[in-house]
């Protein structure tokens, strides 16, 4: 069928909208002032300033480490929740208490989190913010999925029950797989989300060197440089290589599932 | 468990309250855990103090702000902090909660080096909870060449002229909110009573429409932009050292408030000797004068200022004994719901 | 070997099954026929085990099949929707059922090739379910269930979607299976024609209950009940009294010839079935049958089928020739039978 | 068995993170709070009393504009985009939708700073309008600005959840429509709109929420001129240190949710 | 009125459709018929617009079809998958396409009654497609198509899921509306006995081809290819070479009776088909046609299937006879046909 080119306005609109302000960073990173507003002229020394800050090295390590360690988790609990959910559950208490941690505001997450953390008398460090970020994720992954799962078709499940598979193998081999598109989505969701929260690691990281966030967000109170900018376009660097790192490495599992 | 117990214990814990320390104690068995603003130590400065201290193990945790401090030193169960800095009312705030360690001055040979005013700060008279590190006051901070006018008074900010209309800003951390208000109609700034908060209320939501809008943190960049003409500001984060030599600072004449940011010790460490022998290094003059020359502030430090040399347009000339004549912002108890209160009420009006 | 027993399943104010009950024989060829919606997808479900039944109980050689989940049971079902996994190739999707088994690769591989080649699908063994048409896919789905060789086989509907050519191969692979491996097959189908020439014994639905289970021919020929008589086969049917030695006693065309099937009370109301192929046209001037004109002439390849229009009827009397009829729509005719030709029930009240 | 399998870990995961958690945040709504911060356990209804002052519900009642306005225009922009990515063909689907959240891997706070970059007085976009002689508007600093940011903060979370669900629309469905006479507009009326509208209530969840209970956009954007609910929680925990008020603020946020998110699954089962 | 030229479409490495020329006439009902996956579906699906030729046009009374959106063309497409709307009751998917026209209310619930009626589904008006069986959906399918009475009327395989029953009512109702309303109808399917009972035209696809285009009896009896004599019908197929005046000269049988089609070379190759109706089962004592023992007996309902061996062929001989057959597996016999019933033509190399 041909394709309405009208129906690819509203995506330029988005695509316009999103990249604008981040064209701006990009541009305003090669400022040769002091101004994070005005552009005096092109200079690569913000980045030079950046690339001397090992807060700035260390708070990216930090926050790779928690989105890992956080998606990790939630990806293999939200996916088992979503599917326990969706198939061996029918009660509505729990699918709100699922969905509850991605509804909640960071804030009283945050709050509460720390009140908990207090009463256990947990030493707060990174692991503790891991734990955080893993709940809200776990619910943004199990929401992903489970609008997956009701659509897809459950005689493929019973297909396979019936081809003698237990409900262990059924999950791995059929559910799991027609569920990929959603747990990726899920998954990314929460990678991102997690890279990027500020105030629930900001109240749980304790006095572990800070995650990302709240270095850019302590560097920010002290009024905005174009060293900001320097780092936000090194971000975008590294998020656009691994993109492509992550298409090549899919598309090589692709090229072998296809084979076997 | 839930953060401190409403505690009881009368103003200004005695010393004869507190743990015996031994000044002898091994501080190469001790670490410490210190939470400070973003900025406000030197960058190699751990990596000094331990060699010089042989503490076995020195930290460095950052907070934004006080409420940020407040936040990490009360809610837990143990925080793990040895050494925190924060703003005198609120190092007033933590004892009052009994959290702090008084300080055991004979472990802090440099408090001698303070100057005589720095120990009869009304919070804390007699530094017996907390050691000052940096203070100073709250102005105007504005654009020499744009202002029509220069600023005098704390009215050119709540009822800005024409041409500063909606080109001026105010802090918005709420007893530095208040705290022009209440000067201009002459006021306390620890006033706890309705009356006069009602008052400052309605200047403040009279003023309000004309703000640029309201900003403790960045006022300086948009001076420096032209986006704001005039600000509330802190000293030390008014740009005035800036090149272009257009920014000034001006304390109104209604008056205003004496800040202090101090170093306290928590009464839950474990490395106290080490609390004290790293809040004496750091009371060291060579060390103390780095504040002065890097964060722009002064430095409670006799011995410290005199080594400083003031740069063109620095704040750090006003003496001790003006910065006197400015209010210390005590902690109101109770009655600093008020102010929340007021902020809320202000910043809420649409 | 399979016994089902007073099994009920309702679904909200439908029921889809009212109280069934069948026994089907170890190796036997078991055909379950009924026009659409009358519950035998469900039936199949509830021995495959996606279902359970409000009453009644299912039992494979004594043991107690509700209690076994779906995959231990010794069954297969192939889906009336195939259910094929769309993520896995043709040949995944047939190895799945043996790979269960841990059966050595080489063998996996022979015996996935082996019902590829059955179904004619060899050379789309690397396609993706999506790529396949209707067809295909049924054969895939088919494939699926058979390449496990169970001991009992569900297919829902396995041919519909396949050409007559392809069927009858498919049906004659089947029965094959059914010999060599001794595969028990139970088929749901709305075909009577697949039903009667596959099956060993059929088992005829109506809305959920279960009307007769006989051999074909018998079910063909001696229907029990007006459904029956008028679902099998397209029979013509004629209402009257019962009583008369020689036939039905009908109001508009007198005694009409046929044998009552059972003992039927004199005067008690019947109905006469007689089949189409039973049927002679002859010529309006000869003797004896029923006067009438002819309707519609169709031909359906190796039978036409001729429609009467008999006076006093309301539907026309259907008669079928062998090859394509020289009679024409508008022809006066007559239409008649032997009397050993037609049947005689009671109608139920 | 099944049940036990898949939802035991996740479940305890919530209880012992979640339900304890605001477990503690609840309990506090009925102590006073201390002379100098913290929790007196002393029963009280006084926090519930103070929620009715006008002051805190004009709040509550503003917030709710604000998110429910981001929400609507992010509806209307998020739709269409991820109608356009579900039609693209497979390889150009992965690169649209990554494209979505690439800006997200920068940093939130930095994303929400670029804004003033582009809005503020002298920035660029009144530099652009001064080009064709128009402006300069105040376009910081206020509700549009605070609107503006939230929308670029989480437009992605609508476009995701939509996207999922439009995908798995089996396209036999809009071609039965439009053979059936129906305009592609009509097909979506009808056909794409109601069985997406699982996706399309996520996703207003999912934007809402993080929108009604931000206070860091209204801050840097809004120059914390209009306060929302997010911000008067923040001040009692971090500023007043009112523990009990601020649970109870909590708490209605808690309860507004609660209410969204029953609508929402009563919707959902209606679609 | 409706011009299929040259249409040629390819997936990848699959050609579904190679260069397809077709002329369908107002009113007329016009079967294409072909084996699973030679590109039925896909054709139509050009033809309601879903699917872009790579070559090739479409006209409707030589307006260029392909220029128009699918919405904007007077076809209506019943999908193979029926793609009922499950969002949406019975009613309302039925109605829908009437909506869309903007006829008043009264009048979309009078016709919605009338085709829910006439498909037999009043009861399931207010059911969504999820609580139907498989038939059900397919006659929503149907009806939600016919209800909007389009000049052109695709259905992709109709009926394929209907007992014999409700699919001959379906037909006899799908006639009436062609008559009635004038509809133009193209029906897909696989069943040769559907299509030649209902089409006036058929044409019979093989790979993405038209092998053969004609009205049912001449089809039936005039096969113009092998493919199509294998396809319609079960024929019996004899190789040889043509030339004899009275049929085929067979290597294994001498000279078997037929007739041919068309001019045949003599000495080319060619094929003799005779329909298994057409063959006569004699006893093994009478004289002509060739000798065979019985191998299988399949019971049809109206006709038998008895497939003898012949010794010197691989595939057995089918015959037809109508009702059930004395005769019993292992019996020797002779099967024998009239010249004029079997068919000989040539052999494509
Ligand atoms: N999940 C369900 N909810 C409600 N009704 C149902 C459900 N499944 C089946 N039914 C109803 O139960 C009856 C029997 O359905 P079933 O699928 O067993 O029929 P079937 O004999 O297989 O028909 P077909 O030949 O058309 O496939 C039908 O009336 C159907 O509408
Ligand atoms: N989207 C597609 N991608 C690849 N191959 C396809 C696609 N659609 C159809 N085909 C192939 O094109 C051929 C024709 O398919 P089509 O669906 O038209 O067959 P059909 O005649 O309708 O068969 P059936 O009777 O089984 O429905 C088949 O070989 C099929 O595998
Ligand atoms: N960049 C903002 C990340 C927001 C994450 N919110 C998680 C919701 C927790 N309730
Ligand atoms: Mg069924
Ligand atoms: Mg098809």
């Amino acid at each position: 069928m041909r394709r309405p080119t009208l129906l690819f306005v509203p995506l330029w609109v988005t695509y316009v909208f999103l990249y604008l302000p981040i064209v701006v960073l990009v541009v305003m990173s090669f400022n040769a002032g002091e101004s994070a507003y005005t552009y005096e002229g092109f200079s690569l020394k913000w980045y030079g300033e950046l690339a001397a800050d090992e807060r700035v090295r260390n708070g990216l390590i930090n926050t790779l480490v928690v989105a890992v360690g956080s998606t990790a988790i939630a990806t293999v609990l939200g996916t088992m929740l979503a599917v326990g959910l969706a198939r061996h559950s029918r009660s509505k208490t729990l699918d709100a208490l699922a969905l509850m941690p991605a509804v909640l505001p960071d804030l009283v997450l945050a709050i509460g989190l720390l009140l908990f953390y207090g009463v256990i008398a947990l030493t707060l460090g990174h692991y503790s913010v891991i734990l955080a970020h893993g709940l809200f994720s776990m619910a943004f992954v199990a929401a992903v999925v489970r609008t997956r799962l009701s659509g897809a078709d459950t005689s493929l499940e019973e297909a396979s029950r019936d081809l003698g598979a237990g409900h262990v193998v059924t999950f791995m081999k059929i559910t799991l797989p027609q569920l990929a598109p959603g747990i990726v989505a899920g998954a990314l969701l929460a990678f991102t989300l997690s890279l990027d929260e500020f105030v629930i690691a900001f109240f749980t990281i304790g006095n572990a060197e800070p995650t990302l966030p709240i270095v850019i967000y302590s560097m920010i109170r002290f009024g905005v440089t174009p060293k900001i900018n320097a780092l936000a376009a090194i971000l975008l660097l590294v998020s656009f290589a691994a993109v492509i790192i992550g298409q090549r490495l899919t598309r090589i599992g692709e090229g072998r599932s296809a084979e076997g | 468990a839930c953060g401190g117990e409403s505690s009881t214990s009368p103003e200004g814990t005695n010393a004869a309250a507190a743990d015996d320390l031994k000044p002898n104690a091994d501080l190469t068995k001790q670490s410490i855990q210190v939470t400070v603003w973003d900025g406000y130590l030197p960058e190699e400065f751990t990596k000094k103090a331990k060699e010089q201290l042989k503490v076995k193990d020195l930290k460095i945790a950052l907070h934004a702000t006080n409420e940020d401090a407040m936040a990490k030193l009360t809610a837990s169960g143990d925080s793990g902090i040895d050494v925190a800095f924060v703003s005198g009312q609120y190092a007033q705030a933590l004892n009052e909660q009994g959290l702090l360690e008084p300080i055991h001055p004979e472990l802090i040979p440099n408090l001698a080096n303070l100057y005589p005013e720095a120990t009869q700060l009304s919070y804390d008279k007699g530094n017996k909870i907390s050691v000052p590190y940096t203070w100073g006051t709250t102005g105007i901070c504005y654009r020499t060449d744009l202002v029509k006018k220069k600023p005098t008074s704390w009215n050119d900010l709540l009822k800005p002229p024409a041409w500063a209309d909606k080109k001026v800003t105010m802090m918005t951390t709420e007893r530095w909110l208040a705290l022009p208000a209440l000067k201009a109609l002459g006021y306390s700034v620890n006033t706890d009573k309705d009356e006069e908060i009602a008052q400052a209320k309605e200047l403040l939501l009279a003023q309000k429409p004309h703000l640029l809008g309201y900003d403790d943190t960045t006022f300086g960049d948009k001076l420096k932009s032209g986006e704001a003409l005039m600000v509330e500001a802190w000293d030390g984060w008014c740009p005035t050292t800036d090149p272009k030599g257009n920014i000034a600072f001006e304390v109104p004449k209604e008056g205003s408030d004496l800040w202090v940011d101090t170093m306290v010790i928590m009464k839950s460490s474990k490395n106290k000797e080490a609390a004290h022998a790293l809040i004496n290094y750091i009371l060291a003059p060579e060390n103390h004068s780095w504040a002065a020359e890097n964060i722009n502030y002064k430095v409670p430090n006799k011995a410290a200022m005199e080594r400083v040399k003031v740069a063109k347009g620095s704040l750090l000339g006003i003496k001790p004994d003006e910065l006197l004549d400015g209010e210390s912002i005590v902690d109101l108890g109770q009655a600093s719901t008020k102010y929340t209160r007021l902020s809320t009420e202000v910043t809420a009006q649409s | 070997m399979l016994k089902v027993e007073g099994i009920t399943r309702r679904f909200g104010d439908v029921t889809a099954l009212d109280d069934v009950s069948l026994e089907i024989r170890q190796g036997e060829f078991f055909a379950l026929l009924g026009p659409s919606g009358c519950g035998k997808t469900t039936l199949l479900r509830i021995i495959a085990g996606f279902e359970t039944p409000d009453q009644g109980t299912v039992t494979l050689d004594g043991e107690d099949l509700l209690a076994l989940p779906p995959n231990r049971r010794p069954i297969s079902l192939m889906f009336q929707s195939y259910a094929l996994f769309p993520h896995m190739t043709v040949a995944k999707n047939v190895a799945y059922g043996l790979e269960r088994e841990r059966l050595p690769r080489q063998e996996i591989k022979q015996r996935v090739g082996e019902v590829l080649e059955t179904v004619g699908l060899t050379a789309h063994a690397s396609r993706k379910p999506a790529q396949l048409s209707g067809g295909q896919r049924q054969r895939v789905a088919l494939a699926r269930s058979i390449v496990k060789r169970p001991r009992l086989l569900l297919l829902d509907e396995p041919l519909s979607a396949l050409d007559k050519k392809v069927r009858a191969d498919m049906q004659l692979e089947l029965k094959r299976l059914q010999h060599d491996v001794g595969i028990t097959f139970v088929v749901v189908t709305h075909d009577q024609e697949e039903a009667m020439s596959l099956a060993d014994r059929i088992a005829v639905f109506d809305s959920g209950a279960v009307c007769q289970v006989d051999e074909p021919v018998p079910l063909y020929e001696r229907p029990r009940s007006p459904f029956v008589a008028g679902f099998v086969g397209a029979n013509n049917l004629f209402e009257g009294v019962a009583g008369d030695a020689d036939g039905l006693k009908s109001e508009e065309f007198g005694v009409l010839a046929g044998r009552p099937m059972t003992e039927l009370a004199a005067g008690g109301k019947a109905l006469l079935a007689v089949r189409p192929e039973r049927v002679e046209l002859v010529g309006e001037s000869e003797a004896g049958g029923l006067r009438g004109s002819v309707l519609d002439v169709s031909f359906y390849g190796g039978v036409s089928h001729i429609s009467v229009d008999v006076p006093g009827r309301i539907q026309p009397v259907l008669v079928a020739v062998q090859g394509a009829s020289a009679v024409e729509a508008g022809a006066k005719v007559r239409v008649r039978w032997n009397a050993e030709d037609a049947v005689i029930m009671a109608v139920d009240q | 068995m099944g049940a036990f399998v898949f939802l035991s870990p996740g479940l305890t995961y919530l209880v012992v993170l979640l339900l304890v958690p605001l477990a503690l945040v609840l309990s506090n709504t009925v102590f006073r709070r201390g002379r100098f911060g913290g929790v007196v356990y002393e029963f009280t209804t006084e926090n519930f009393a103070r929620l009715m002052d006008p002051l805190y519900l004009g709040v509550v009642g503003g917030s709710l504009r604000i998110a429910a306005l981001t929400t609507a225009i992010a509806l209307l922009l998020g739709y269409p985009t991820a109608y356009a990515i579900a039609r693209l063909s497979p390889k150009w689907k992965t690169i649209a939708l990554v494209a979505i959240v690439l800006p997200f891997w920068t940093n939130f706070i930095i994303r929400v700073y670029a804004w003033i970059i582009l809005l503020s007085g002298p920035g660029l976009v009144n530099s652009g309008l001064a080009a064709i002689g128009l402006g300069p508007y105040e376009l910081l600093y206020n509700r549009g600005a605070i609107v503006t940011g939230l929308l670029y903060s989480y437009l992605p979370l609508m476009v995701l959840p939509l996207y999922a669900a439009i995908e798995r629309l089996d396209p036999q469905l809009r071609e039965a429509s439009a053979n059936l006479g129906a305009s592609p507009f009509t097909t979506f009326r009808k056909v794409t709109l109601p069985l997406t509208i699982p996706g399309v209530l996520s996703g207003c969840l999912f934007v809402f929420v993080p929108s009604f209970g931000n206070f860091v956009i209204p801050e840097i954007l809004g120059g914390n001129k209009s306060i929302m609910v997010g911000n008067l929680i923040r001040d009692q925990f971090l500023k007043a240190r009112d523990w009990p008020f601020g649970s109870t603020l909590a708490l209605a946020l808690i309860a507004v949710l609660l209410v969204l998110l029953m609508a929402q699954a009563w919707m959902a089962r209606r679609a």
